[in-house]
Parts: structure tokens; C-alpha cells; sequence
């Protein structure tokens, strides 16, 4: 029985560790949250950073916006994806471009670039053909 | 023809004269584990190189698990030092959002009470005859998470790191086929229909930055042994928060996590020799695993239903089922079934937290493991 | 002498094994097209998987068969192409944002995937930022 | 002025003076194979990293070649365990498809037959006065496939390891002047006329499947050393032809394919030292390459022809030259050819056939090699 | 002060060094410039290559010279961008579905490359399913 | 209760029981690091895992940093034997255009002028009593050039590092903060107002192509200690510029140089252990590296200046300030600057050309510095 009472003695030290560790860990959660919501309510954030382009899934809901609607109409809704979805890639691979590793931030970053860097970062990485 | 002759034909044959009825076994173990990864869809991305490299192990005189054999050469370079598993922690890091956690704090005990199964198939297999090292080890499938299954077994008990491995990547898989029924026989009708309101809060990016560098400093000081899990997937979490890494964070969870993943796999699949799996241990691990699983299922159930009791009948136990870490699969299944008796009943974003938490429980559960187990 | 033996030697039990090898091969896959073609004409496959977007080189052709025409009149040739290189584009990205390595199948499959987990991934993989 | 001070100068003028007459032919040589991959487009994915490595390995006191030097840590890394060309081999079974050959499982003998170039040269080679080892190591060339030499080369004859692979690599992108001299010379008008008809079949994904499961385990068991080539080839086809692996596809033919590429040719590279390169024997092994090739191509086009009498004229001999494995250059040859005597007659089918069961019988007469070799 | 003895002289050599293998640098830079102008004004390089798809950002501006001005004739700016870039991102997509690793050169290389080969190459590269 | 439980609460708390105030420290620093890259954007591509690596070490007893522990494992892949810095200066080769260089070859010269802040910070070193070979590390963060303050360091004083690498790629964030002042008050308003002519010049292909060949050889010859540093950036330019490995060359600038960033960020972190980086040199060196910066500016102003004059005043001498090799940052920062006097004033690709010089010109220093401290 010395294999059952060292199993059960693990379960309860284990388990007991383990919710002690994740109490602890709710406490400051809580604690966070209170110290973080009433002083910022939302300002640190005005448009949260995407990873990804997920906003494309969206892309044809635009269209129906009147503030877009000049700019499609005359389109289908189909035309206007493609337009707004050519635009956002676009503006991916320019970024992307835009970012030569180990120097500063990814400069397309649609929040913290100045669009200064990020497109003389551009054109300095492609050929001056241009002249 | 000549004796030279004849010895070219013993060695052309050579590879026939040492077919093992084991390495026989082994290779059909090998094509059972590519059908469930491409017929089943079985966690493909991990099956298929694990069964691609127990077929490739298995077939006589392999070169390539020879002394410089390629899978040889991958598990020096990432399993034994358990680089990999760590690398691919980073890169879940990157891909999980744990804005529904900080949104429900109390989410979080519902992860621990996930972990319930780890320790009491320990005990289980202590019972039969495991040795101490190798009923923790077993106990890990309990965690439900792969590369935490891979990290802690590797330590307490390299030999039994292939079965084990593939027991928890099989039974991931199967969350939507195991937990259901568990989930309905634990739960009445009544309990599975409560609606929980969702109060979305806005999360704060300092808050979302200042989660994975808390909870690195709090679980690293309290469980050294967890460090290296809880650090890694904190640490790619805090890339993915913080939004200033975006090629970091791309590259660990596109390039690095598939790379590794792939190597991973074959690496795995190259410890399924045939004379040490082909065990009845092995057996006995697979049945335990999924004894474990269900344990965990059942205490998380359990554990809802004494926070549905605590709360006055305002919390759903499904959500504790969630608490286990496969992440995203079981909040979706626990999704599943309020939807199934009442179709409007939207309980996804209060299992999302409690699967975030059951990842974080997991690894400090994990370290949790070795600690105790370094001090037995 | 004894070096052209051997080579000569070595020619002919290479070739014999590579030959003899091949043809084993060959018996198989003659079988297996023989085991696989009657008993499945192709129910198998209802729309063979398509690892690469490779069908893009066929999308201006779609634009002059009936049932695609409706959605394409008015449009030219480059105009429809845009719209369904655009809407391929769009299902490629959803379907690896939705994709978490080490969590089950490629969940944009079009084959085998619900649409539910899918979509639920590809959420969960970003900022709840829309409440 | 002082002594330190001329100890200076000297350490600084140390490069000058230990230039050598081989080094400044091999950084010639290296700024040929830059030419040739730049200029000529010999396979520069290859051979530019290759005269780049070349390069660096040659100039005087390199660092990069020391003991902690770069390009000594990558050869061992990837070249000295083979882990580079078995890597890159998992990019090309992603890439490779075998439905042509599925459809017309004949052509499997014409992939035999582009193989004869490998024994005709050793026989060569060994009558030059190469060593059996080196000889067969100079007869893989005519396999066409570069991976292979190098994984066959490296175990038969590390020391030849530079001239075999730039000869491999360096004749793959000749393909095109090469062959259809050959082709020409040994058919008819007529024979170059026939068409063939194309019964197009559909290969249900099931036989995909297990056709890269299948030639695994055959040729694995009847050919244990040709098991990692065939292997790595078939697991990436299976992965493939799965469809459910995508992300690792991807991470096969893409990132790891492309940043193996690079580390292999410069370690190649780095194995070019003027000392060991500048002999008479590399000059033989470039012309024998090459004549591999052209009795490879010969072979080829003659098994064709014997095809074409043993089918009663139904047989076009030109898709024997797609046999060689040089993939899918080689169709691309024969496809140019054929519509060069009838603008209208479309074999490339055919001869994809032939050229992937060429990608298969290099792997496999590979490893019977290495079987035949460690025979005698 | 030997100290500084042996910094003024690292100093001293260090900078010359730099110095005379820059100004060494300079000479061979010059003379290149000398030999390459006369010879070959510019015939070398008709179109250089573009290693990235950077003229995508100037892909609106072609829409107002007149050769183009006839495909784009009834469109907006924007949809002319969104054809134009499908057709360059489709492009980008065929050249690198050609491009099988260790063979050869990138084949849809804008420059070199038979447009034989790239479509060959690419519908080898994917399942023959259109029979 | 018994023995083995009270031992098992003491592991549990081991942790806690080896907080060190070293560790604490090295808490803070780390959590400062990773302050700055988010907070701050301090070059996060590299600040950020340098922090997050620097937590993990000096958690207590972070098996991190063990024998086999993953930051051990990376240190030892590719810190060691700096190949990580030099696969990132392939990347960098990549996205390198030296175009304006070519097109205005008297640029050189304010490359090389850039790195005297270099050796004024040896002697300024060696006097406050650091080795000859610790001095001559410190002197590197002149350069500017986090890749080759890496090599050199390693080579010369691995104790080092840690505090260098951190100062390295924290004053070349601080490009547009430290740079301006300096500027402005070495010059006068009408000199930061000349305006110069650009007369483009097409450079062939032929002349991009053969650059870092020559460059190659001239360097590796002349200084073969420089030969790694050179060899990288330029075979990485040669990639870009030949067109025809755009594979490479994209698998160069994107996975490989974003991995081994990663990497490199958590090796580098895992150096800056407490006991060996909280001293009072990483202070002075923190120090002698912000003035190494400002030297380097001052030089190339002064430099600029000179040129100025010895062209009779047509030389705008901030471009002066881009010859340290910060690239592009600095040529922007000039710019801005000009801009700021004339809005008209587009001095931009002046400004590049001298900067990419600097980029070259601070490899050739490293290497010299190498070679000059072996002669000692
Ligand atoms: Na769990
Ligand atoms: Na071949
Ligand atoms: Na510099």
C-alpha cells in the first residue's frame, strides 16, 4: 500500500500546488484588472495591432457603408472586395518590404511607423531603376 | 557464381533475412497511424511524421536510425534536449489569445481542476506495477497537451516516450468523441441549459503585455521546473501582445512551428523501436492515457458543477470540461453541446477562458510534476 | 583484368537489381489500378484536393461558361479575373490564419472541414477586439 | 618603428603572403561557377552558393573554413550526416508529382533504363585506375541527381565529394544542349513522328496514397541502404498526396527546401580546397560525368527503341530519354524534340512518366550501389 | 602610459588600415565605373529585375498612359489597380509554383525564362485533374 | 508531516529560497529591456528576446540555462561559434543596395571615417584600466553594427557579450536621438544648407554583380580576419543582385535572418547572467559605448567637413554623419536634418551611398581590429 499512499500523497500535494499556483495567479488577474480599468478605459488602444490581415474577412462589408459607398458605386459587391482586398495586400507587401530584420521595428506597423521610414525603407531595398 | 557473388546476393538479401515479426508489427503500427492521421484526420500534422518515421525505423537494417541515421541526428538536435517541444510552445504562444481569460479571472481554477487526471492515473499507475518516474509520466497524457507530454515524459522516463507521445496527440484528436458523453452523463438537462451572461470588458494592451511577464515571474520564482514551458509559451505570447515583433512572430508560428513540427514527428515516430514498444507496458499506457482523459473530463465536470452550486445556479458546469488544455478544440465542443439543448445558449467566449486557463495549468502542472517528482 | 571483371560484374547484378526491382514495382502498380479502378470510378474524389492555388491559371476561363456568367456580366476578362483571384486569395488566407500548427487538420480544407471550427479558430486566433 | 609594430605589418600583410598558386586557381574556379550560375543559369540555386563557398573557403587563412569556422559547422551540420540532401529530398517528393506515372505504370522500365550510365562509367572509371569505391562514386553522376550523388559520394568517397557534386549539379543544367544531339543521332525521322495516344485515367486519390507507402516498403525491405533516399522522397509524396498536411508541404518545399539549398551549396562549397581539388582526378571525374550522361541519355533512347519494336511501332523512342531522373527537365527535352519533327504530337505525358519513375530507379539503384559496395 | 601608447598606435594603424583599404576600394570602384559606361550604356540591362514585387506600388500610375489606357478604358483607378495587381500577384503565384527547389533556375524569371517551361513546370507541379 | 513530504514542500519552495538580489536585479533589467523594445521600440526585433531571455536566465534555478536547458542548446548552436551573426549578415547582404555607393565611389571615404569613434573608445578603455583585448571589444560598439559587435566580442572578450551586444543595439535605436544634436553643433547653418547635385548614373548589372566579388577578394586577402564578416554581407548582395536565386535570396531575408534573430535574441539574453553582468564595468561599458557612438558621429561630421573644404564648399558635410554603418537609419536622420534647414535639400542618396559604405567599412574594422589584436 506504500504505492497507493505515495500516489494519493502526490495528488493532494500536486493538486493542492497546482490550484495554490493558479489562485495566486487568479488574485493577480483580478488585481490587474482593477488597477487597469478605471484609469485607462480604452485610450491606450485606439485601434488594436492585427497580426494578421483577418480584417479581410470583413472586406465586403465596407460596401455597404455610405462613407465607402462613393468610392463603389458602380461596383459589385465582388468588384469591391477584389478593390479593397488588392488595396490591403498592397499595403501587406509594402510593409513587408518595408521591414529589413534586425533593424528597429517592423516599419509598416500600422500604428507606430511614420510613413517616411517605411517607404524610403522601401525603395532603398529595391534597385534605383528609376533615374 | 563466384563467393563474392554469392555474398553480394546474401547482402541484397539481406534486408528480407531481417524482417522481425516485431518489425512486421511496427510497420503496420506505422500505416495504422498514417490512416488515422489522413482517413481520420487524427492531429494529421503530427501522426503522419510519427508514423512515417515508425515505418521508416522499422524497415530492416534502417540506415536512418543509425549511429549519423537522419532521425538519429533529429533526435539529438531537439528531442533529447527537448528543444523542440519548447520551440513549439513559442509558437502556441503566438497563437493564443488569452483576452477571455483576463476577462473571467476565475476561469483560472477551472484549468486546475483540469489537471485532476494527471495525478489520479498516477495513482492507477503506481497500482500496476508502473515504477514511480513512469506512472508520472503516464499521468502527463492526463494534461492532454502534446508538447508538455513530450517535455516531462523525456525527463522521468525517456523509454517511455513513444507510447506516450502518441497517446496524447491520439487522444487530443478525439476530444469531440470522448468528452461528449462524459460531459452529458455527469450534467442534467437543466444544468447544461443555463445561460451565462458575457460582460465583454475591454482589455487593455498593458494588461494583455503585463499577463505573460506576470505570469513567467510568478510561476518561474514558485516552480523552477516549469520555467521552461510556462516561459516559452508566455514568451510568445508576449511577442504576439506586444505587436512591435510582427516577423518574430510570424516566423514562430509559420515557419518554425511547421519545421519542427515535421522534424518532431519523425523524430518521435524514430523512438517506436519495435522490441521496447511492443510491450504490454505500451498497452497498458494507451488504456491508462485514456483513462486519464476522461478522469479529467469528469473532474472538470464535476468542478463546474460545484461552481454552478457556489454561484446559486448561475454557472454552466459544461464550461468545466474546458478546463482541460486541448485548446481550441474542447471550448468548442463544450460550445457544441449547450448549443445542442438550447440553440441560442452562447457559452463559447466563458469556455475559451477556461481553456486558456487548462493551457496554463497544464505546464505549471507539468512542472509541478517534475518537481515532486525530483524531490521523491 | 579483374578491375573490368568487376566492373562488368557489378553492371550486370546492379542493373539485374534495378531492373528486376522496377518490375516488382511495376506488378504492384499495374495491381493497384486494376484493384482500384472498377470499385471506385472516382466517388473517392468528389473534387481532388488541391495543395497549391495552382487553378488561378484557369480563372479567366470560367468567365465564358453559363453558370459563372451571370455574376460576371458587365465585367471583362481582367475585371473577373481580379474578383475570383480575389475571393481565392481571400479562402487561402482564412484558411491559414484558421490553422494553429499542432491542432489537427489544415481546418480550411476545403474538403473535409465544417465551416464552424473554421471560422471559430480564425477568431479565436485574433484580438477580441469587436466588443 | 618598434618590433610589435612589425609583427603588426606582417600579421597584416599575412593574407598577401599566404596566397598560393591553387588558391588563386580555385577562387577562379569559384568565380567560374558564379559566372555559370549567374550568366549561363546552370542551376544557380546550387552552383552560385557553391563558387560562393568555393570562394570563401579559398582565400587565404579563411576563418569560415577553421575549426569553429561557418562553413565547417554547416558541413557538419547537414553534409557529413547527410541530412541536407535528405532534407531537400522531402521537398522534392512535395513537389513531384507521380500521377503520370500511375497512369502508365510501364514507364517504370524506362526509369531502370536511364541507369545503365552509372555502371558503364564505373566500369570506366575503375579501368582509369580509380579505386572501387571512387569508381562507383563517379558512376552515380549518371543517376542526374544530385541529392543522390551527394548522399552516395559522401559515404563511398568523401574525398571526391566537391568534383561529383559540381559535376552532378553542373550537367543537370545541361540537360537541354546535351541531349537532343544524342536523341537525334540515334532515331529515325519516322521513330521521332510517333504518336501516342493518351488515354488519360483518373488515379483515385487511395492509389496517391498508397503509392508512396508502398515503394517505401518494398524497396526499403529488398534494399535496406536505399532506404533514407527512397524514404524522404516518398514521405514527402505522401504527405502530398494526403492533403491534410499542408502546412508542412509548404514548410518542406519551401522555407526548409530554400534554406537547406543555401547551406548545402556553400558547405559543398567549402569542401573545394585547392589542395585536394587541383588534381588530375578531378579532370577525369568531369569528363567521365559526363560521359555518364551521355551513355545514360543513349540507354535511354535505345530502350526505347527496343520498346517501340517489342509494342509493333507504337512506341515513341524518344520518351527513353526522359528516363534519366533530371526531373522535369528531361520530358521537357523529349517533349521539344517530338514536336520539333510534328509540330502537333504531344508525348510530355509520356515522358513525365518516364522522368518520375527516373526520380524513383536513381533512388533505388542509389542505394543498390551502396549495397553492391558494401558487398564487396 | 603604455597603455596609451598602445591605443594611440592602435589608432594610428587601425585607421590607416581602414583608410587605405577603403581608398583602395575607391580606386577599384572608379575604374569599374570607367570600364562598365563606355562600352555599355545601359543595352546590358534592358529591364533589370525586380526581386520583389515592389511595382505593384506604381501599378495606378500605368492606368494613365495611353498604351494602357485602351484595357483599362470605362474602369476607376481602383479597379484598374485591382486588375492590375491580380494579374501581378498571379503572375508571382505561377513563377513560384514553377519553381521546384534545386532545379534550376527560378523559372518564371521575368527576364530568362520560356514561358514554356513555367507552365509546364506548374502544371506538373499540381494533380492532373483536369482529364 | 513525514520526511519525504516536508523535503518535497522545501523543493517546492527552492525557488523561492534562491531568489538572489542579483537575480532580482537582472529581473528589473530584463523587464527594462523589454520596456524599451515595446514602449519604446528600441529595436524590438532583438531588445525583446535579449529580455525575455535575460528573465528566463535569472529566474532561480531556470533549467533554461542548464546543461542541456534550450538557451544553453541555442548559445552553443550559433553564439559560440558566431554563425548566427554571420547568417544574419547574409540577410542584410540581401536588402543591401549599394547602388548609391556605386554610383558616387568618393563615399568610401566617409565610411571609413565613421569608424575612428572605434579606437578613440580603445584608448578611452584601456586608460580606465580594461585589457587590450576588452578594450578593443568595447571599441566595437563603434561600429554601430549589432552583427559585428557579436563576432568581434565573441572572439575577443566573450565575458563581455552580453553588456556589449545590449549596448550595440541600443545606441543604434537611438540613431535619430543621439545623432542630431551632435550634428548641429559641429556645423554651421550654411553648411547644413549646401545643396549637392545629383547626377544619377545607370550601373549596369554587370557592375552590381562583380561589387561584392571584388569586395570579397580585396577584404579577404588584404584582411583575412575580416573575411566572414565581408564574405556574408557581400555573398548575400551577390544573391540579391544575380536575380536568379530569388529563393535563396527571399529564404535569406525572411526565415532565416527572422529565426536566427529570434534565436540569437534568447542566446544573447541567456548571457547576461547576474552575477558575471551586474558589475561595474557593463556600466562603463554602457557609458564608453554611448561615446564610442558619439565620436563616430563627430568624426564623420569633421570628416565631412574636410571634404568640404578640399572641394571648395560644395560638399555638405552632415552626409559625414551616415558613415557609420546604423543603415538606413542614419541616412534618414541626415536627411531629416537637411531637410530641416531647406525643405528642398534631398541629400538622401548622398546619405546612402556613405551610409552602406559605412556598413562595409565597419566589417573591414572589425576585421582589422582582429587582425591588429592577434598581432599584439
Ligand atoms: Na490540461
Ligand atoms: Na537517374
Ligand atoms: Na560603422
Amino acid at each position: 500500500m506504500s504505492d497507493l499512499a505515495w500516489g494519493l500523497e502526490m495528488t493532494v500535494v500536486g493538486m493542492g500546488v497546482v490550484f495554490a499556483l493558479l489562485l495566486l495567479l487568479m488574485g493577480v488577474l483580478i488585481l490587474t484588472a482593477r488597477l487597469d480599468s478605471p484609469d485607462k478605459p480604452a485610450a491606450d488602444e485606439p485601434e488594436p495591432p492585427q497580426a494578421t490581415p483577418a480584417p479581410l474577412a470583413t472586406t465586403p462589408v465596407p460596401a455597404t457603408e455610405p462613407a465607402v459607398e462613393i468610392l463603389t458605386a458602380g461596383l459589385t459587391v465582388q468588384q469591391a472586395t477584389a478593390v479593397a482586398l488588392a488595396v490591403i495586400t498592397h499595403a501587406e507587401v509594402r510593409r513587408q518590404q518595408a521591414a529589413p530584420a534586425m533593424r528597429t521595428h517592423a516599419p509598416g506597423s500600422q500604428i507606430h511607423t511614420s510613413r517616411w521610414v517605411s517607404v524610403g525603407r522601401g525603395a532603398q531595398n529595391q534597385s534605383w531603376n528609376r533615374r | 557464381m563466384n563467393v563474392a557473388m554469392e555474398s553480394t546476393i546474401d547482402l541484397l538479401l539481406r534486408g528480407v533475412t531481417n524482417v522481425t515479426w516485431q518489425s512486421v508489427v511496427m510497420l503496420a503500427v506505422g500505416c495504422l497511424l498514417i490512416w488515422l492521421a489522413i482517413a481520420k484526420e487524427y492531429e494529421p500534422l503530427l501522426l503522419l511524421p510519427i508514423g512515417a518515421g515508425c515505418l521508416l525505423t522499422n524497415l530492416p537494417l534502417s540506415p536512418l536510425v543509425g549511429e549519423d541515421g537522419m532521425l538519429t541526428v533529429l533526435r539529438h538536435a531537439g528531442v533529447d534536449n527537448e528543444l523542440f517541444p519548447l520551440l513549439i510552445f513559442i509558437g502556441i504562444g503566438c497563437m493564443t489569445d488569452f483576452g477571455p481569460l483576463l476577462e473571467m479571472p476565475k476561469m483560472v481554477l477551472l484549468g486546475a481542476a483540469g489537471q485532476f487526471g494527471i495525478f489520479l492515473t498516477l495513482v492507477l499507475a503506481v497500482l500496476l506495477g508502473f515504477s514511480h518516474n513512469e506512472a508520472a509520466s503516464i499521468g502527463i497524457i492526463g494534461a492532454i497537451d502534446g508538447p508538455t507530454s513530450i517535455y516531462v515524459s523525456r525527463q522521468l522516463a525517456p523509454q517511455l516516450l513513444a507510447p506516450i507521445t502518441v497517446a496524447a496527440y491520439s487522444y487530443m484528436s478525439l476530444v469531440p468523441i470522448i468528452m461528449p458523453p462524459i460531459m452529458r452523463a455527469l450534467t442534467t438537462q437543466k444544468e447544461r441549459q443555463i445561460r451565462m451572461p458575457y460582460s465583454s470588458r475591454v482589455i487593455s494592451k498593458r494588461t494583455r503585455i503585463l499577463f505573460p511577464i506576470v505570469v513567467t515571474l510568478l510561476v518561474g520564482i514558485l516552480v523552477p521546473f516549469a520555467t521552461p514551458l510556462v516561459g516559452m509559451l508566455m514568451f510568445g505570447n508576449l511577442m504576439r501582445e506586444s505587436g512591435v515583433v510582427e516577423r518574430l512572430t510570424g516566423a514562430s508560428s509559420n515557419e518554425i512551428a511547421n519545421t519542427v513540427t515535421l522534424f518532431l514527428g519523425l523524430a518521435i515516430g524514430s523512438t517506436m523501436v519495435g522490441t521496447s514498444f511492443l510491450k504490454w507496458s505500451t498497452l497498458m499506457i494507451l488504456v491508462l492515457g485514456l483513462v486519464a482523459f476522461c478522469l479529467d473530463t469528469a473532474a472538470g465536470v464535476l468542478f463546474g458543477k460545484l461552481m454552478n452550486v457556489l454561484s446559486g445556479g448561475k454557472f454552466n458546469p459544461l464550461i468545466g470540461a474546458a478546463g482541460i488544455s486541448a485548446f481550441p478544440m474542447a471550448a468548442r465542443v463544450v460550445q457544441k453541446e449547450a448549443a445542442r439543448e438550447d440553440f441560442e445558449n452562447f457559452i463559447l467566449m466563458h469556455a475559451m477562458g477556461a481553456n486558456a486557463a487548462g493551457q496554463v495549468a497544464s505546464t505549471v502542472a507539468g512542472g509541478v510534476l517534475l518537481a515532486l517528482m525530483g524531490a521523491a
